[in-house]
């Protein structure tokens, strides 16, 4: 679904991504691990078209995207959680979640399972996003990149902030959203157990470069836990 | 023989440019005229035009540049009195010449100026006289009605005089000021419409400024203030400034200058062609319908009086073109033989009194048997007997 | 144990900083005099009166920039008011040039022509005490620097930021305009103060008294930039910056910013009232519309043009837009707003940090980059942090962050 | 003098026995002071070993009840774990305790005798409250050093500020705790260019420099490895004692390694309160929080 | 003063002899033409003399001194009719070409004089327009000499209307009458005018003079002391709702000043310093429809406004279009440099408008049926065209709520503000959103500056005049905040208004920016602070 090839990518003089090379299948989820600051997020933005690439290329559903502009990534069909939340403070929660079906016609409805993955957003429908607590705008961020029913699922560290049993509902989502076979998911996180339970590969980016990659039921054999803890 | 250089020191851009840019224009048309009928003394007048965008301290700047970079030899220019103070030290310390060209508050006289615009007494004393008399209506009481600034309150402040010693009792007098670019007029016409209904002759005397004059009148005319029953004159409403305005709903209304584009002559009739083919030759915008007015008069006679002055000095000298000023006459648009007077450095002008028309031009309904001389020190401001000449 | 201030201070400057000082010190207080006192008019290097008037007009310009920019680039706060500060200063020191006149104005009488003329008989109360000089100094720090106090003080302590701020402080300027235009206030009304004569007895048209008043806005200049070069380094200026960028936090590391934004802002009009009190003697004239809201906004603007948060930028900033002014009204009267306006779109698109940003990235092109330069560089500002939370007019963003 | 009777002796009498009130009253307090101990005012007062008490504390916004009668007291050198479900109010709470938000009703006092009801934000932090925000708030235009820098527990008033310079001593330790949140390599950037998570560890790093009394840390190791996480409990465990800490977080494993009592908040109130184990078995915990 | 009455009482008794009896005669009298050689008073007397000698012939004359026609050659009065010179008499032609005619100057007084004769002459007409215009005319300026004229206009009266004016006339100069019974008939007649001049007239009754009461009968008095109390009421009431008016007017117009910036700034965050100049552009437009419509469509003149706004909305949105496409588009983000380059633009596009139009003002008439405006009571008129401007203010606000509120595009706006990447990464276009919203900013700019082209100057530097006060408005309001700005802007609009009665208007507008700063202190975030945690970052 994803492919992303020898990738660079560069903040004022400093190389943040070096050469990147991977894959994001469908029907599966592919965890990314790395200690803070490796450019994991770095990464990510430049998936979604925030930062340019400096060289390498992004295809997507056999499409190169790597010029194409934000909002045209979105409409090729790639949902996106970033890190921070960046709920539009100012829109109510509905509205939120009505820009989720931005690229969707005129109209559309929410779907409903979002509810049911997170109740509360129900119950705070008319609350400016900004007043949520930040687990809940966690909830919110998650919902809105789901709303529009995307092909690829992009999330950056979707746990930070949210309750437990939230936790293992995301989880629970995570999983049947992969099982259906129509979605590609790509998880960036720091929270090992979870990554560990969702991942069917993995992979872990130091200092700008993936440096293990392997099936997600290896990991802990791998010793990817130790690799993270230097 | 080397050019002589004049200046030129109207804002073309800012607040003023509205009013100063036609006066800039004329001045061009009178050099070229003068250029063309061989000069001064033999020698081409060249221009320096500068532009000092409605800053009064700007003013003074490119006063100084004039007169000690360009080596003008007389200025023409200014337009508000702000703008004069402005550049007054300036000509004095450098020893200039400026013809200023408008109406203005009196109250001054510089040896390096001369006013070629009326003072208060060829303007505003006899348009109220006017309408005191029976002919204008027969006013008793009267709306002094200004732009919050020096010119108004001064002219106001000799028009209440006056009207005391006419025996107007400080009750039919309302006076009342706006600031600049003041755009809303309700509550003032309607405190003019409360102040008329006492039952005595009421007219209104504005001096407001050329900003606000639209939305002035536009308010006067939805009000239905007609001029058959309170008359307005003003004092900085002329052929220009009714420009912008749908005069429809003015006519009859009134304004004091010692020209109107309207007065019938011959040396008027050449002075408007002459003006509408330099516009339309320089690509003047709207040059079809560009009107003269008073300042644009002032100007266009201050030059050639300064130009004769040369002449009869001999020289560009500021001394002694000062010296040969005095007394000089020129036959002017305005149908009269205007003279420089030998000690106040202003003009003898005489006075009309136009109504507004439906075209935008004035009918001239009143005015002077002969041009009337300044008396920049008003007699109805005391202490000012002492003070007359230079 | 604390490092004296002078020392410090010249820790904090680099060594280019204090040679560009001095050179400049030397230019604006020695060369400048001579070269109008000394050199004969036919010699080329002979700056005349015209000239020296000009550009001590705009060494007080730069004084006010530079006192905008450590309000507005340092701690984050437009001010839209500024002018008021200045003419403050103005007139405060204008009081004193008129009663100076003496028996010189028009009426002969021993107060201002313009007060003779409104038939009053005596000063009034607030004039009591204008013809002593040193009187008239105090005033000049004292009445900006009161205003902006008691402003400041409500306003900070209101938490007024942002846009808001600058409303009310366009609000301010405007009123004192409206005002001081009127006649009764007893400020001259629309005419002001003109006409000036003498300072302390000696001639104000003398090139030596016009030398005078240059050096002294030189120095005035150099001393704000001293003082502000100090102040930005200091950790003062830190906290201050840190209040601009996120002042809720500096709360609650346990700084007040309502006693740092006070002190900033009563310091910057402090001096644009300095500026001010030496500006009317060179221009000769101080009237309202030194007040209306359109002055102070170009004041921003030349900041904005030399780029804002760099003292020698706001220097710059106003030193070329009144150059460029004073020279496009001569040579293209009818037509100079155009290229004004043009200068202030291509120095947005062109120099995003001003001015003193192209030197900046002219400098670093000259050195050579320490890593291979990226092809992000260009969208260097767009992905700078804060860049677009730092501006205290973005209230509509603002609160996004 | 006549008319002076009744209305006047009434008054009097009045006056008289409002002056002995306040007689006794200053008795009674000047009594206690005696067997206590001197207070200065605003200085903290922790006689009966209690940093935090927060009492009946109601904030609503738009009628929705954010915190809703909330009790709560910590003790001095007390590391505390705050749990519950997101939007419980344990943000709310934190903003109370701090100044930003205004309570409605109830009372929160620091020590015995420092309201914070009636403090602002800057003579809250002054008192030694110190706040890690759930969102990292740094100075993103300030490098990590200065950061640091400006959290330093110094005389934070202009006058000081103006003329302040870093003594040797200072520095030293700014550079002590840039080694301890691994900073060390980035001091000199500018701090918005940091990720995440080490944005996280320099608003730790600010806090600790600030040597508040009572920290209190919002989701401290949201972002963190699991590595960091543990050496963050570290951290927190060995500054209780010293300090007093309240810790929001959501890890159980972190809540776990830190040791301290565990109050979980719902809806605004306490729901438990205890040991971790024994809130974790609580089914109530169970159902709004940890799930099954 | 004393020939005024005289030639007052000849007209009256005139009237009086043509009401009773005579047939209008066909000749014209040239005695009566007489006067016209005489000075200015005799001239006066002349015209009035004509009114009360009706007829075409009269009328004729008439026609000819208000079209300037009538003039004076060797000591006749003569009319000017093309290049013949005609007797006015006779109407036969005369020698001698029309340089040796002193025509005749319509002045005010003239016209006044004019007006009362023609009044006379209508109120007898079978037109009751004519008739009521006439009575409207004489009624302002009633003269005891002309009662009888009323009294026997009255008789024959039917319309209600007409005969109230006429009977209110006749009261006022019934209060001189010697017998106090009518007099008190007639002060309590009066008391049902709301006219100041009637409240003076009574007060003049209330006075002493030299120690005796004006008015002699004590019931009179009481009866006056109601009227004028009845009268002063009805004053009040209409003084009262002209000021709210007045506010609401001035309100809807700093409104419509300033929504294009509620839109441009509030929403999207641009310090557009050139809002003024949209608004400039809008007004222009207007302007060359009124030319258009002046040069092909005479007859459809009076609808050039409504022409008028597609095209102000569509000019403004393209100038928008163009600054957003040309500058602003590289300064999102960047609000400093957007205050820069706007002040620039600002400075160009007066310029512009100065070289392509000329420094002056231009020229905009309101359509007859924007003039004028209906009289609430003697002195409280309420124009038209004030009226028209509050109507267009709520629709142009209704369209821009739709718009914001309603609409997917208005729910992108506000995202894109507030998010700019994020808005990108749910699938927004921002850069065609910002450029619509910008266009649409700057149109609705362009529609205000079409309602102040009703009221105001037209000029190329007519917005620097609104730009100060529309931030004023939109930052009062509470930047982003649309019912914000309409709250402001009434509330200024009538606090101004209340504070102009109370203390003219320089002090009024430096109470209401005193009045800003303090309740800026009150509400630092404006009037609808945005409330909640995300305000404060
Ligand atoms: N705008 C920027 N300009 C320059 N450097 C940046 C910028 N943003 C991030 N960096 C740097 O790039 C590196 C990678 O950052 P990134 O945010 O991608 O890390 P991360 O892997 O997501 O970390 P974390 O787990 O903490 O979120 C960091 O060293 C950071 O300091
Ligand atoms: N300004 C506000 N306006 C409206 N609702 C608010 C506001 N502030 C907080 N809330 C609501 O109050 C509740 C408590 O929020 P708070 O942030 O304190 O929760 P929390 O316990 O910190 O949650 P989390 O674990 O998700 O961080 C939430 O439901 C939130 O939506
Ligand atoms: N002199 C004038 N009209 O200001
Ligand atoms: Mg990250
Ligand atoms: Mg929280």
């Amino acid at each position: 679904m994803l492919k992303v090839e020898n990738l660079n990518q560069y903040y004022g003089g400093s190389h943040i991504l070096r050469g990147l090379s991977f894959e994001v299948p469908v029907g599966k989820v592919t965890t990314l691990l790395g200690r803070n600051g490796v450019g994991k997020t770095t990464l990510l933005k430049t998936l979604m078209g925030l930062v340019p690439a400096a060289s390498g290329s992004i295809g997507f559903g056999g499409r190169d995207i790597t010029r194409a502009p934000s909002y045209q990534r979105v409409r090729a069909g790639i949902g996106f959680v970033p890190q921070g939340r960046e709920i539009f403070p100012r829109l109510t929660v509905e509205e939120n979640l009505l820009m989720g079906l931005a690229t969707r016609p005129r109209g559309s409805a929410i779907p409903p399972r979002i509810f049911d993955m997170f109740p509360v957003l129900r119950q705070m429908m008319g609350r400016r996003g900004g007043d949520l607590s930040g687990g809940q705008q966690q909830q919110l961020a998650i919902g809105r990149a789901l709303a529009f029913g995307p092909k690829l699922l992009i999330l950056d560290e979707p746990t930070e902030g949210i309750q437990p049993s939230i936790i293992k509902d995301i989880e629970r989502a995570i999983r049947s959203l992969a099982a259906t076979g129509e979605m590609a998911i790509l998880l960036v996180e720091q929270y090992y157990d979870f990554a560990r339970a969702l991942a069917d590969q993995y992979l872990v980016m130091e200092r700008g470069e993936i440096v293990m990659r392997g099936a997600g039921a290896d990991m802990d054999a791998d010793g990817v836990r130790q690799v993270l803890s230097v | 023989a080397d050019p002589i250089k004049v200046g030129i020191l109207h804002s073309l851009s800012g607040t003023m440019a509205i009013s100063e840019t036609a006066l800039k224009n004329v001045a061009l048309m009178t050099i070229e005229e003068i250029n063309a009928n061989g000069g001064v003394m033999g020698r081409k007048l060249e221009p320096v035009v500068v532009d000092p965008a409605s800053n009064w301290p700007l003013f003074a700047e490119k006063a100084r540049q004039l007169v000690s970079q360009d080596k003008v030899a007389a200025v023409f220019g200014c337009w508000t009195s702000v703008s004069r103070k402005s550049v007054n030290p300036v000509f004095k310390e450098l020893n200039g010449l400026l013809f200023y060209p408008v109406q203005y508050e009196g109250e001054e006289l510089e040896k390096n100026v001369f006013y070629t615009g009326a003072a208060p007494n060829q303007q505003a004393i006899p348009a109220v006289e006017y309408l005191m008399s029976e002919e204008g209506g027969a006013a008793k009481r009267f709306v002094l009605l200004g732009t919050d600034y020096v010119y108004p309150r001064t002219t106001n402040k000799i028009l209440r005089a006056f009207l005391k010693s006419k025996g107007v009792a400080d009750a039919d007098i309302m006076e009342d000021y706006t600031p600049f670019g003041h755009s809303d007029y309700q509550t003032i016409i309607a405190n003019i419409k409360k102040f008329a209904a006492a039952g005595k002759k009421t007219a209104v005397i504005s001096t407001i400024n050329g900003d606000s004059n639209v939305p002035f009148y536009k308010e006067l005319g939805n009000a239905g203030l007609k001029a058959t029953d309170v008359p307005v004159v003003a004092f900085s409403v002329g052929e220009e400034e009714l420009r912008g305005v749908d005069t429809k709903p003015l006519v009859g209304h009134l304004a004091a200058w010692n020209y109107f584009m309207s007065v019938k002559n011959a040396e008027n009739s050449a002075f408007v062609k002459k003006y509408r083919d330099w516009a339309k030759k320089n690509g003047v915008p709207n040059a079809d319908t560009v009107v003269t007015n008073d300042p644009m008069e002032a100007t266009y006679v201050g030059i050639y009086m300064w130009k004769q002055a040369v002449e009869k000095a001999k020289s560009t000298d500021t001394d002694k073109v000062i010296a040969a000023l005095g007394g000089q006459t020129y036959k002017a648009p305005s149908g009269f033989t205007l003279t420089m007077d030998k000690t106040n450095h202003h003009l003898h002008k005489p006075v009309y009194i136009g109504e507004v028309r439906a075209d935008g031009q004035f009918d001239i309904v009143w005015k002077t048997k002969e041009p009337i001389r300044a008396q920049p020190w008003s007699p109805y401001i005391p202490g000012n007997e002492s003070k007359q000449g230079i | 144990m604390r490092t004296p201030f002078t020392i410090r201070l010249i820790q904090s400057t680099p060594r280019s900083g204090w040679l560009a000082i001095a050179l400049f010190a030397a230019v604006t207080l020695a060369g400048v005099p001579l070269a109008h006192l000394v050199l004969p008019e036919s010699n080329p290097l002979h700056l005349s009166a015209y000239t020296v008037s000009l550009l001590g007009k705009i060494l007080c310009y730069m004084v006010v920039a530079v006192a905008m920019d450590l309000i507005w680039g340092y701690a984050g706060i437009l001010s839209l008011g500024h002018g008021l500060f200045f003419a403050l200063g103005g007139y405060a020191f204008g009081m004193y040039l008129m009663r100076q006149i003496g028996r010189d104005g028009s009426y002969g009488a021993d107060i201002p022509d313009f007060m003779v003329f409104l038939d009053w008989k005596e000063l009034p109360w607030y004039w009591a005490g204008s013809d002593a000089f040193l009187w008239a100094l105090f005033l000049v720090v004292a009445v900006p620097g009161i205003v902006a106090f008691v402003f400041g003080w409500f306003a900070f302590r209101s938490r007024i930021k942002g846009v808001y701020f600058s409303i009310i402080t366009q609000a301010l300027t405007y009123a004192a305009m409206l005002l001081f235009f009127r006649n009764e206030t007893g400020f001259g009304g629309n005419n002001g103060f003109t006409d000036f004569k003498r300072i302390l007895g000696h001639s104000i048209t003398s090139p030596e008294m016009r030398v005078t008043l240059f050096a002294l806005s030189a120095a005035l200049l150099i001393a704000c930039l001293v003082l502000g070069r100090y102040l930005v380094t200091s950790r003062f200026g830190r906290v201050l910056a840190a209040i601009r960028d996120a002042e809720s936090r500096v709360m609650f590391i346990g700084y007040n910013p309502l006693h740092y934004k006070l002190f900033m802002w009563t310091l910057s009009a402090v001096l644009c009232g300095l500026a001010g009190a030496l500006y009317v003697p060179q221009v000769g004239i101080i009237n309202p519309s030194e007040m209306s809201p359109a002055n102070s906004i170009e004041i921003a603007v030349w900041v904005a043009v030399g780029g804002r948060g760099t003292l020698v930028g706001a220097v710059l900033g106003a030193g070329i837009v009144n150059l460029a002014k004073s020279f496009f009204t001569v040579t293209v009267p009818e037509y100079w707003p155009f290229f004004l306006g043009f200068l202030f779109i291509a120095v947005t698109l062109y120099l995003p940090d001003g001015v003193v940003g192209l030197w900046r990235k002219l400098r670093a092109r000259r050195a050579p980059p320490a890593a291979p330069v990226a092809a992000a560089a260009p969208r260097r500002t767009a992905d700078r942090p804060g860049k677009s939370r730092d501006d205290a007019a973005t209230t509509a963003k603002g609160a996004t962050a | 003098m006549m008319q002076t009777t009744e209305l006047d002796r009434a008054e009097a009498l009045a006056a008289a026995q409002a002056a002995e009130r306040a007689n006794q009253s200053r008795e009674q307090w000047e009594g206690e002071a005696t067997i206590g101990h001197v207070v200065k005012p605003g200085e903290l007062d922790l006689s009966h070993n209690v940093i935090l008490y927060l009492d009946d504390i109601t904030v609503s916004f738009d009628g929705f009840r954010a915190l809703n009668r909330l009790s709560l007291t910590i003790d001095a050198g007390e590391l505390r774990c705050v749990i519950g479900p997101n939007g419980a109010g344990k943000t709310t709470m934190m903003d109370v305790i701090t100044g930003k938000t205004r309570p409605d009703s109830g009372k929160a006092f620091f020590g015995q005798t420092i309201d914070l009801t009636r403090l602002t934000e800057p003579e809250i932090a002054h008192a030694g409250i110190g706040r890690k925000f759930q969102k990292p708030t740094i100075f993103e235009q300030h490098t990590a050093f200065e950061n640091l820098e400006l959290a330093m527990k110094t005389d934070k008033r202009v006058r000081r500020t103006l003329f302040a310079s870093l003594r040797d001593d200072e520095r030293d330790r700014i550079a002590e705790v840039l080694e301890q949140i691994r900073l060390t390599g980035e001091a000199d950037r500018p701090a918005g260019l940091l990720s995440h998570g080490q944005k996280q560890w320099l608003e730790i790093g600010m806090l600790l420099m600030q040597e508040p009394r009572l920290l209190l840390l919002d989701e401290p190791v949201a972002g963190m490895t699991d590595d960091e996480t543990e050496r963050t409990a570290e951290l927190f465990v060995s500054l209780a004692g010293r300090h007093s800490l309240m810790v929001v977080e959501h890890d159980m494993a972190f809540v776990e390694a830190l040791g301290g009592k565990v109050t979980v908040l719902c809806e605004g109130s306490v729901l438990a309160e205890g040991d971790l184990a024994t809130v974790q078995a609580d089914p109530r915990v169970i159902e709004v929080y940890l799930g099954r | 003063m004393f020939r005024l009455i005289l030639s007052g009482r000849m007209l009256g008794l005139a009237l009086w002899l043509v009401l009773a009896a005579a047939p209008v005669r066909a000749a014209l009298d040239p005695s009566l033409l007489a006067g016209f050689a005489g000075d200015f008073q005799s001239r006066m007397n002349a015209i009035e003399a004509l009114g009360v000698a009706g007829g075409d012939d009269a009328r004729r004359v008439l026609d000819a001194l208000e079209a300037g026609n009538l003039g004076v050659a060797a000591d006749k009065a003569v009319i000017v009719d093309g290049d013949t010179v005609r007797d006015a008499a006779s109407g036969e032609a005369l020698a001698g070409g029309r340089d040796d005619v002193e025509l005749i100057t319509v002045n005010n007084r003239v016209r006044r004089t004019l007006a009362g004769a023609r009044a006379a002459l209508a109120l007898t007409s079978a037109d009751r327009a004519e008739r009521l215009g006439a009575a409207i005319t004489l009624g302002d300026n009633p003269n005891e000499t002309l009662l009888p004229v009323f009294e026997r206009a009255l008789a024959a009266e039917t319309d209600e209307e007409i005969r109230g004016i006429l009977a209110r006339a006749a009261a006022r100069i019934n209060l001189a009458s010697p017998d106090a019974p009518t007099r008190l008939r007639a002060v309590r007649a009066l008391g049902e005018s709301s006219d100041p001049a009637v409240k003076n007239l009574l007060e003049g009754l209330l006075q002493k003079h030299d120690g005796d009461w004006v008015e002699a009968h004590e019931d009179v008095r009481a009866a006056a002391g109601t009227a004028i109390a009845a009268i002063d009421r009805r004053i009040a009431v209409a003084e009262g709702v002209g000021t709210v008016f007045s506010g609401l007017s001035l309100g809807s117009i700093l409104l419509l000043a300033a929504l294009g910036l509620a839109i441009t700034y509030g929403v999207m965050g641009v310090i557009n310093m050139a809002h003024g100049e949209l608004l400039m552009v809008g007004a222009y437009a207007t302007f060359l429809v009124q030319g258009l419509f002046r040069s092909h469509l005479p007859a459809w003149l009076d609808w050039y406004v409504a022409a008028a706004i597609p095209a102000a909305f569509l000019s403004a949105a393209l100038v928008g279009v163009a600054m957003e496409r040309l500058v602003l588009r590289h300064l999102y983000g960047r609000p400093l440099e957007s205050l820069l380059a706007t002040w620039g633009l600002s400075l160009v596009l007066i310029q512009a408008a100065r070289v392509v139009f000329g420094p002056q003002n231009l020229e905009l008439a309101n359509p007859a049926w924007m003039s004028g405006g209906v009289e609430l009571a003697a002195g409280v008129v309420l124009p038209y065209n004030r009226i028209a401007i509050i109507g267009f203010a709520v629709f142009v606000l209704t369209l821009i709520w739709l718009m914001m509120q309603k609409t997917r595009l208005g729910m992108f706006v506000r995202a894109v503000t507030q998010n700019r990447p994020m808005a990108g990464c749910v699938g927004v276009p921002t850069a065609r959103v910002d450029t619509l919203a910008f266009a649409i900013g700057s149109g609705v700019a362009g529609l205000g500056g079409l309602a102040l082209s009703q009221i105001a100057n037209v000029g190329p530097a007519m917005g620097t005049g609104y730009i100060v006060d529309a931030f004023m408005v939109v930052v009062l309001g509470g930047v982003g905040q649309l019912a914000g700005a309409v709250w402001a802007a009434l509330g200024l609009g009538i606090v101004s208004k209340f504070l102009e009665g109370w203390a003219g208007a320089v002090i009024a507008k430096i109470l209401v920016l005193v009045f800003i700063i303090v309740f800026i202190q009150k509400r630092p975030q404006g009037i609808f602070a945005l409330k909640g945690r995300f305000a404060d970052g």
